[in-house]
């Protein structure tokens, strides 16, 4: 029962702190925010029980963006968002989407009982096959390195990609800067 | 025992919440940040003892490094207009204050 | 066995009480520099007790070995986080706010220049202004005096 | 007992109003970065729609030990596991998309892109001589 009402305690901080991110409008403050929010819910992984999840989670979340956010930033020029009014349009579709997967949710089964469809076939069987097969004690990266490998290899396909997706585009501004400056020269 | 430093992990952690939200500029966001982290660090510590199962310290390990390499990388930023290269150390320059959203012009 | 068990339990209890003082005074006080003395102080206090309970609790284990390095690393890394955060607001030129009873934590005069809120401050007695000119002037004598 | 029940749904309420956030950032805001923002709170609420199931109430984390005999699905972890690094990929290249276009209109705000957008195709009608690039 604790571990339950831990996970309700962090997760309304995060509602907080996800109210904090729609109304600040100083975008250092929205990476700042998010920088915190991305702390709560590795702490929140951390009590649903997902170890690796929540170290990946903080160092890339907590480090990996926040670095990237700061970066753009810096190369934007952007201190602070323009005011606005509130569009009704918008809000609608956010709040009605919401309410129809607040209608969908009913049905599921309730939180961490152990006889819900999810934990009765897969799960259950890779903890069974995991230590005998593999050798390896964390389920987690048997499933991930030796089970389901070709996942993995297509993620770090999509990493790859991003990556040269990214060169390409932030190539050519160099050429851009270093003519500029042959110019001025 | 380690119910009551959870609640009180909790507590603190709520208050530190409601300074990033209320923070009137980003430093105090920042600080209210870097003490998140620690007690973040402090909540999964406490939780292993709580779950009897103490093993997954690593992880607050991994946290401490983050939330120093995470604050000095905003604070840099912050004070030199730069994440790396050749910023000059200059603080009187007048241009590169106002990140914290305190001069409004 | 016993006695361990009471030395990590004060330990835990004082370690929590520091952890939310730190927390309250993070809330209560006015400006970024004093936050940051409440803060950094107690909290450093709060996680050393609150480790070292649990240290206590886990024997001679590897577990221990962990808590110890944690405790090392939020040793050295929390106050120079601290510093660096209040060296980072003083550059980018967030002033500090003095005292004087108008002056209070939750009123938004965060983004006023110094000047304009030393103009709003009307309660401070002639005396105590005849004290900080006279100071003014000795720190300029002792200035002067140097040179 | 409500209150119970309201215990047991919390996740889903807290994941689902993380997802009317994301959604209403990414609609509504007009600021790219915010928006970048916006994606990632998305992500993450689909994060904890993923994991709140395969947690077990009273087990442990999915490394064998002995001693223990409940572990909550390790499944879900494997599958985040690869979305978090795809979610990164993604942010990353937004940025860099988000970089351009801050060159090529000196903005970053949505509305005032739109509004130069259709001023450089006025420009660019007046001033093409082809008559089939007028349209």
């Amino acid at each position: 029962m604790s571990e339950a009402l831990i996970n309700t305690v962090l997760l309304s901080l995060l509602a907080c702190i996800t109210i904090g991110i729609v109304r600040t409008r100083n975008l250092f403050g929205v990476v700042v925010l998010s920088g915190i929010y991305s702390l709560l819910i590795a702490s929140v992984m951390m009590v649903l029980d997902a170890v690796d999840v929540a170290m990946t989670e903080a160092s890339v979340g907590a480090g990996m963006s926040t670095v990237l956010l700061l970066g753009t930033l810096y190369l934007t020029k952007g201190h602070e968002m323009k005011a606005f009014k509130p569009p009704l349009l918008p809000l609608f579709v956010a709040i009605g989407v919401g309410a129809m997967l607040v209608y969908g949710t009913i049905d599921l089964p309730p939180f961490g009982a152990a006889d819900q469809p999810v934990n009765q076939h897969v799960g259950p069987d890779y903890l069974a096959r995991s230590k005998p097969e593999t050798g390896i004690p964390n389920v987690v990266t048997s499933v991930l390195a030796s089970y389901r490998g070709f996942d993995t290899l297509g993620e770090t396909t999509v990493v790859f990609t991003a990556g040269i997706g990214i060169l390409m585009l932030l190539r050519r501004r160099r050429k851009k800067d270093d003519t500029l400056r042959e110019g001025e020269k | 025992m380690f119910i009551l430093a959870m609640i009180a992990v909790l507590v603190a952690l709520s208050l530190a919440v409601f300074r990033a939200l209320a923070g009137p500029n980003v430093f105090d966001r920042l600080l209210a940040a870097n003490f998140i982290g620690t007690l973040a660090i402090m909540l999964l510590a406490v939780l292993g003892f709580l779950n009897g199962r103490p093993e997954f310290l690593d992880v607050g390990l991994v946290y401490a490094f983050l939330n120093i390499t995470g604050t000095y990388a905003v604070l840099k930023f912050f004070r030199y207009g730069a994440l790396g290269g050749e910023a000059p150390p200059n603080e009187e320059d007048e241009n590169r204050k106002g990140f914290s959203g305190v001069h409004k012009t | 066995m016993i006695i361990a068990d009471v030395i990590s339990w004060v330990m835990i209890i004082v370690g929590s009480f520091f952890l939310v003082v730190g927390a309250i005074g993070l809330i209560r006080m006015p400006d970024i520099f004093t936050r940051m003395h409440a803060l950094s102080v107690s909290e450093t206090m709060g996680v050393g007790f609150l480790l070292g309970g649990m240290m206590v609790q886990a024997g001679f284990t590897l577990v221990a070995f962990k808590l110890i390095c944690l405790f090392v690393l939020l040793f050295f890394t929390s106050p120079i986080a601290s510093h660096a955060i209040s060296r980072a607001a003083m550059a980018d030129g967030v002033e500090p706010v003095l005292d004087g009873p108008e002056i209070d934590a939750r009123s938004d005069k965060h983004d006023m220049p110094l000047e304009d809120r030393r103009k709003t401050t009307t309660a401070i007695d002639a005396d105590e202004a005849e004290l900080s000119a006279s100071v003014l002037v000795e720190d300029e004598e002792i200035e002067k005096g140097e040179k | 007992m409500i209150f119970e029940e309201f215990i047991n749904y919390y996740n889903y309420f807290i994941t689902l109003f993380l997802m009317s956030s994301g959604l209403y950032i990414v609609v509504a805001r007009g600021n790219m970065v915010k928006k970048l923002v916006g994606l990632g709170l998305f992500q993450t609420s689909v994060y904890l729609l993923y994991l709140s199931p395969g947690k077990i109430l009273g087990g442990t984390p999915p490394i064998l030990a002995e001693g223990y005999e409940v572990y909550s699905n390790p499944l879900p972890h494997v599958l985040i596991l690869t979305a978090i690094v795809v979610g990164v990929a993604t942010l990353g290249l937004g940025l860099a998309l988000v970089v351009r276009i801050h060159e090529a209109y000196g903005t970053i705000e949505e509305d005032e892109i739109f509004s130069k957008g259709d001023d450089l195709q006025e420009e660019d009608n007046k001033n093409s001589t082809l008559p089939g690039d007028a349209k």
